[in-house]
């Protein structure tokens, strides 16, 4: 059974041990299921190992209830595993607050709801720059338009309140706040699905530019194969909290080994497409 | 079938707490009701035999289960004030109260669910509604108790201003003052809120799914305008007979009716612990037979509550 | 090619927006034909979902539209009350993106997918088999069970098959899908757009697909219109879209979605998309198109016939084929 | 980085953007309920009249310039006593909605954030005493505690705690599981600093227009514990009070003390009610 085993991915050693290995990953939620007396426990995610070396950045796709996001919320410490370990630059999440969380940061779906609305622009910057660095208000200000122009905003943009902003601009907020902390895995958990086509193009290529700049590695969650393709060298595809494949993105995208993944490249849309029935009931 | 139970279990929870406050609460109260019943000349002997004989000398948590045990046959003590058994001196007043709230609540029913849907049938009528209900909210019992005597009783003369008169129809005649005052403000309160949850209602995503199939409009309004709307309704409703027994207490001291509100008032003032405790403890009753009646209508209107409360 | 079965010209529609009407659609013609699928193509704000709201005359109230939308020769604007339910209710059906929010959740499956037969007089038997009969073909297979269950007890997947029966049962002759498998997984997506395909087929059913998604419609659809800011930038064949459109907007829309088995930097168009209301007197995409001229900010384009296809744009003949947009990642919207 | 096409980079007003511009009819309620505060703060200056020394001999005076509405049954000028009723029948509830406020906020936001066993223990709370109307719960505190200001008060905050804190509570465990909140827990900030500092100010919206529309409900409740003569004590001047001290003048034909008492109460919960409505419609807006 493929999943049971860990995944070695990416080229040998280049840099380094991982800065982030997943062990044995597993998670299982309880659920009452309608016209049941009995707790069902609903297994999520089941058995998940693997590597992400620094600078590194691995896709992990799957569909909804694939377990793909509760992998995510795992690593980030947003939830607790069942059994397993993540282990961030061969130590455990530390329990102290402060030192663990800076470590991991993410990105999430929805831009509508990842700022504070309350906050401007600068105020959320600054005060994860206050919370991680020792430098004054002035330090700070220039780090937090550094980051700015890393992610294209600028000036203008500092004393915005995010309803002011697109969701395009919204989510290089999001990003430019996560990378403030100086995380060393930056989980983008389908950072941009929402966005309107010709903006998810602007925030992907931003994205593939950050990696050549800065030393962060990607756990990138998507739904969306053409999308993983464009960010990660590496990607695990899940299905019903199992990992059934495992490899080079550009592997599993030209010469998918799993019929699963085979499927699930089948029903891409894209010219000549004739969509196939399969009676799985949906 | 669980959600039942679980929501008649709740009720029964809710009960036994409210019981174990309110008689904690006014067994701790400064004053001690044996010396208040051997009266002013009472030698302390004569104190200390009363306290025996109503078993005052003996520890709270007995006393409480006495209470409630003898509470649950009926049996709710002495009243310190009348020198009789508090359910004798309940007996006759329970129905005075029982018919105004029933009277206010078919006002509340017709009135203000029939306001609340007037805007339905004529758009123009929203403004009308709206300003009527938003007043009528603010009208406090007492009020309307006063300005419907002044005009009513006073200047028209139509109604009596006080008592509670003999006969059915003389009853009817005598209540209809204090059965339109205590249904005033929860009228208005039901209109409000029917008002609001149908036109929410009619701005739902399936309501234009129905009419974009053609679906005759009565059949849009009744089957997924109303039938939806009526959720939100009810569960006013439950508040509302809760609020109404409440707003008993107030219109029975304003008109002078002899029920169990104005008997609570005057026993709260005369220190009659054991008519306070019955009266607060039915009224408890009531409050939560209300709102589980609507909890319990709600549940039979919403499958997803249905199969929430399961999992 | 027979008459046209819907057909619209020069529609407009303006929305009460923070209290003033704004347009939302300039302009829009195209026609539908019996049996034929016509994707509408665009991304959010442009219009496309209001289109279809105008055509089933399911605007909000205060809405006001100008220009015509006919369905066989007939006014629909014109229809009086009995005749717009009669129109509802054999002629056009449609689905919609969210099934969960569309249909009444308080009643069960088979009120929502017996209430139209009901209400044209179908006996309650009838009614049952027929509803079976559909839900077999939406590849629901134990219908009988499905009709007594809710809706908060069926998949997103599911669901969107029930409303796409519930569409079907009385047998119309235009569906307007808008973004049906948006909410859904890949797999799904595929499995609803196999079913509709065949049931269109079978029935010979028009069909108006919205999406966001140019790959899929190219796939699925006989022409497509693509819209941006309220407008129709080009129409025409969907393949010839696909492999050669004309319009700027239209080819960089095409080549900023990234296309599997290639890792080349994808083009970007700068900016983001507008509603039709803040859109400049011009072509509604001079903002953001790297060739605009002076012309293209000051006089709207209107479509015209470029090669068998119909575009909006100045330029279209002058550009063929040389349009290309940066791929830098720095541009913001 | 090349920033070459920064040209492109647009700072656009978004479609949506609301300044918040004063609301004309928010004004105007506002300005009303200010003057009603300052007539009741200032009112030794104001009233024509002492409210506690009457002239028996000009009892129920009809309105005259010298006494606008009038006197009561003992002579004293109506219209002193409702400016220095004012004093207590708005110190009340606003007592009673600062008392609930600030334990129903409390609750509602640490019962969200702690969660598990603690939640659920003040879920039943909240719903336990949502089950019993104030009017009772104070009725009940008077005959423990005795008459006066205190009982009521103390037991009518008790009893809108929920109607803060249920409310308060559904949305703050909406906005809880919003990505903002997670992205700064995952910043490594405490829990304090996130409720205080991100949490409550994106409720607040919320928690004023409950406690407005509270202030209106709790001033009706209090005013009916005082016309039942459980409250403040005549003569001390209260609006509640009025009402029922005019009772008797009304049925001899002298409606003006009890109207004019009651009359200001519809007034004042109306005008609340509208600024409460107003608060509700701008937090969910905001939200």
């Amino acid at each position: 059974m493929i999943s049971q085993q860990h995944h070695q991915l990416g080229p040998a050693d280049p840099a380094g041990p991982p800065i982030l290995q997943v062990r044995g990953l597993r998670k299982v939620f309880k659920i009452r299921s309608e016209g049941s007396r009995r707790t069902e426990n609903l297994v999520a995610v089941d058995g998940v190992s693997f590597d992400l070396p620094p600078s590194g950045s691995l896709g992990i796709v799957g569909e909804s209830g694939s377990g793909k996001t509760t992998v995510a919320r795992i690593i980030a410490g947003l939830e607790q595993p069942s059994a397993g370990t993540v282990l961030v630059g061969g130590s455990p999440l530390a329990r102290r607050r402060r030192r663990r969380r800076r470590r991991v940061q993410m990105v999430f779906q929805d831009p509508y709801s990842s700022l504070d609305p309350r906050q401007t622009i600068l105020a959320g910057l600054d005060e994860v720059l206050r919370l991680h660095t020792k430098s004054g208000k002035s330090g700070r200000r220039a780090r937090a338009l550094e980051l700015l122009h890393q992610v294209g905003l600028d000036e203008r943009h500092e004393n915005l309140r995010p309803r002011s902003l697109s969701g395009g601009q919204r989510q290089r907020v999001a990003i430019a706040r996560a990378l403030a902390c100086g995380p060393e895995v930056l989980i983008l958990d389908e950072a941009v699905s929402a966005l309107d086509v010709s903006v998810q193009g602007q925030v992907l290529n931003l994205l593939a530019e950050l990696r050549t700049q800065i030393q962060v590695a990607y756990l990138f969650v998507s739904h969306d194969l053409a999308v993983v393709q464009q960010v990660t060298d590496d990607t695990i595809v899940m299905h019903r909290g199992r990992v059934v494949e495992a490899g080079p993105t550009d592997a599993i995208l030209t010469s998918p080994a799993d019929d699963y993944t085979r499927r699930l490249l089948a029903a891409v849309p894209r010219p000549g497409w004739k969509p196939s029935r399969r009676a799985d009931g949906g | 079938m669980r959600s039942v139970l679980r929501i008649i279990g709740t009720a029964a929870g809710t009960l036994l707490a409210a019981s174990l406050v309110i008689y904690g609460a006014l067994a701790l109260a400064p004053g001690d009701p044996a010396t208040e019943l051997a009266g002013p000349r009472a030698t302390p002997r004569l104190i200390a035999q009363i306290r025996h004989q109503y078993g005052l000398d003996r520890p709270l948590p007995v006393r409480y289960w006495s209470w409630l045990t003898g509470a649950v046959h009926g049996n709710f003590g002495i009243s310190l004030q009348f020198r009789e058994s508090v359910s004798a001196l309940l007996a006759p007043r329970l129905p005075v109260t029982l018919e105004l709230v029933a009277y206010a609540s078919v006002i509340i029913f017709v009135f203000g669910l029939g306001l609340g849907l007037l805007p339905s049938l004529s758009a123009r009528l929203n403004v009308l509604v709206t300003v009527t209900a938003g007043v009528g909210i603010a009208v406090p019992t007492f009020v309307a108790a006063l300005v419907l005597v002044e005009v009513f009783a006073l200047k028209l003369g139509w109604f009596p201003a006080v008592g509670t008169g003999t006969g059915f129809a003389g009853q009817v005649e005598h209540l209809t003052l204090p059965a339109f005052a205590l249904a005033f403000s929860w009228a208005a309160y039901v209109a409000q809120i029917s008002r609001a949850s149908v036109r929410e209602q009619q701005g739902r995503e399936h309501v234009t799914t129905a009419r974009g199939r053609g679906l005759p409009s009565p059949l849009v309004f009744r089957r997924h305008v109303l039938r939806n709307a009526a959720m939100p309704i009810v569960t006013v409703s439950g508040l509302t007979v809760a609020g109404l027994i409440a707003g008993s207490i107030v219109v029975e001291t304003a008109f002078g009716i002899g029920g169990l509100g104005s008997l609570l008032v005057q026993s709260v003032s005369a220190k009659d612990n054991n008519v306070v405790l019955a009266i607060s403890m039915i009224l408890v009753v009531a409050f939560v037979l209300a709102t589980t009646l609507s909890d319990l209508a709600h549940l039979a209107l919403d499958p997803r509550i249905r199969a929430s409360a399961r999992s | 090619m027979s008459a046209p079965l819907l057909e619209l010209d020069r529609l407009a529609v303006r929305l009460p927006v923070h209290g003033e009407l704004s347009t939302v659609i300039h302009d829009a013609s195209f026609e539908i034909a019996a049996g034929e699928a016509l994707g509408l193509v665009g991304e959010s704000g442009s219009g496309k979902s209001m289109t279809a709201r105008a055509i089933m005359r399911l605007l909000p109230p205060r809405a006001e539209i100008s220009g015509s939308v006919s369905y066989l020769g007939q006014s629909v604007p014109g229809f009086s009350r009995s005749a717009l339910r009669d129109f509802r209710a054999t002629q056009i059906a449609m689905i919609y993106q969210d099934p969960r929010a569309h249909i009444n959740p308080v009643r069960t499956n088979g009120d929502f997918l017996l209430e139209a037969m009901l209400a044209q007089g179908v006996r309650p038997a009838a009614a049952r088999e027929r509803a079976v009969g559909l839900l077999a073909q939406v590849g629901i297979a134990d219908g009988g069970r499905r009709l007594r269950q809710y809706p908060h007890q069926m998949s997103g997947g599911q669901l969107q098959r029930i409303m796409i029966a519930a569409a079907l049962v009385t047998s119309p002759r235009l569906l307007l899908a808008d973004e049906p498998t948006t909410a859904l997984d890949v797999t799904t997506q595929a499995e609803v757009m196999a079913i509709l395909g065949d049931l269109r087929v079978e029935r010979g059913l028009a069909l108006l697909f919205i999406t966001h998604d140019l790959d899929l419609a190219a796939a699925v659809t006989d022409r497509m219109a693509v819209m941006y800011a309220g407008m129709i930038v080009e129409i025409g064949s969907s393949q010839t879209i696909h492999q050669d459109a004309l319009h700027p907007y239209t080819v960089g829309l095409l080549r900023s979605r990234p296309k599997i088995g290639s890792r080349a930097r994808i083009w970007v168009i700068p900016g983001r998309p507008v509603s039709a209301f803040e859109a400049g007197p011009g072509c509604v995409f001079a903002a953001r198109c790297p060739y605009a001229t002076g012309r293209c900010r000051t006089e709207r384009p209107g479509l015209r016939e470029v090669e068998r296809q119909l575009v909006a744009c100045h330029r279209a003949e002058e550009l063929k084929g040389s349009v290309s947009f940066s791929a830098e990642a720095a541009i913001s919207d | 980085m090349s920033l070459a096409s920064v040209n492109l980079v647009t700072v656009e007003p978004a479609s949506g953007r609301r300044r918040t511009r004063l609301d004309p009819a928010l004004a105007g309620i506002g300005a009303v309920l200010v003057l009603l505060v300052l007539a009741a703060v200032l009112a030794p200056l104001i009233a024509p009249y002492s409210p506690d020394q009457g002239n028996i001999l000009i009892a129920n005076a009809p309105p005259s310039p010298a006494h606008l509405l009038g006197t009561d049954a003992v002579g004293r000028d109506i219209v002193s006593r409702l400016i220095y009723g004012a004093r207590l029948s708005l110190l009340g509830p606003a007592l009673i909605i600062a008392l609930a406020t600030t334990a129903g906020v409390t609750l509602a936001i640490s019962a969200v954030w702690i969660g598990g066993w603690y939640d659920v223990v003040v879920s039943r709370v909240l719903d336990l005493l949502f089950a019993i109307p104030g009017l009772l719960v104070a009725i009940i505190a008077v005959a423990v505690l005795g008459t006066g200001l205190i009982a009521p008060v103390l037991a009518l905050s008790l009893a809108y705690t929920p109607y803060i804190a249920r409310v308060l509570r559904s949305v703050a465990l909406r906005e809880r599981r919003l990505a903002y909140i997670e992205s700064v827990q995952l910043a490594g900030f405490s829990g304090w600093a996130i409720c205080l500092r991100h949490l409550l100010p994106n409720v607040m919206p919320l928690i004023r227009a409950q406690a407005t529309l509270a202030f209106g409900a709790a001033l009706v409740d209090l005013a009916a514990i005082s016309y039942l003569g459980l409250g403040v004590q005549p003569p001390t001047p209260e609006w509640g009070i009025m009402v029922s001290d005019g009772q008797a003048s009304l049925l001899n034909g002298y409606p003006l003390e009890s109207i004019s008492a009651g009359f200001l109460i519809v007034v004042v919960v109306v005008l609340v009610n509208l600024l409460g409505d107003r608060f509700a419609i701008r937090a969910e807006e905001a939200g």
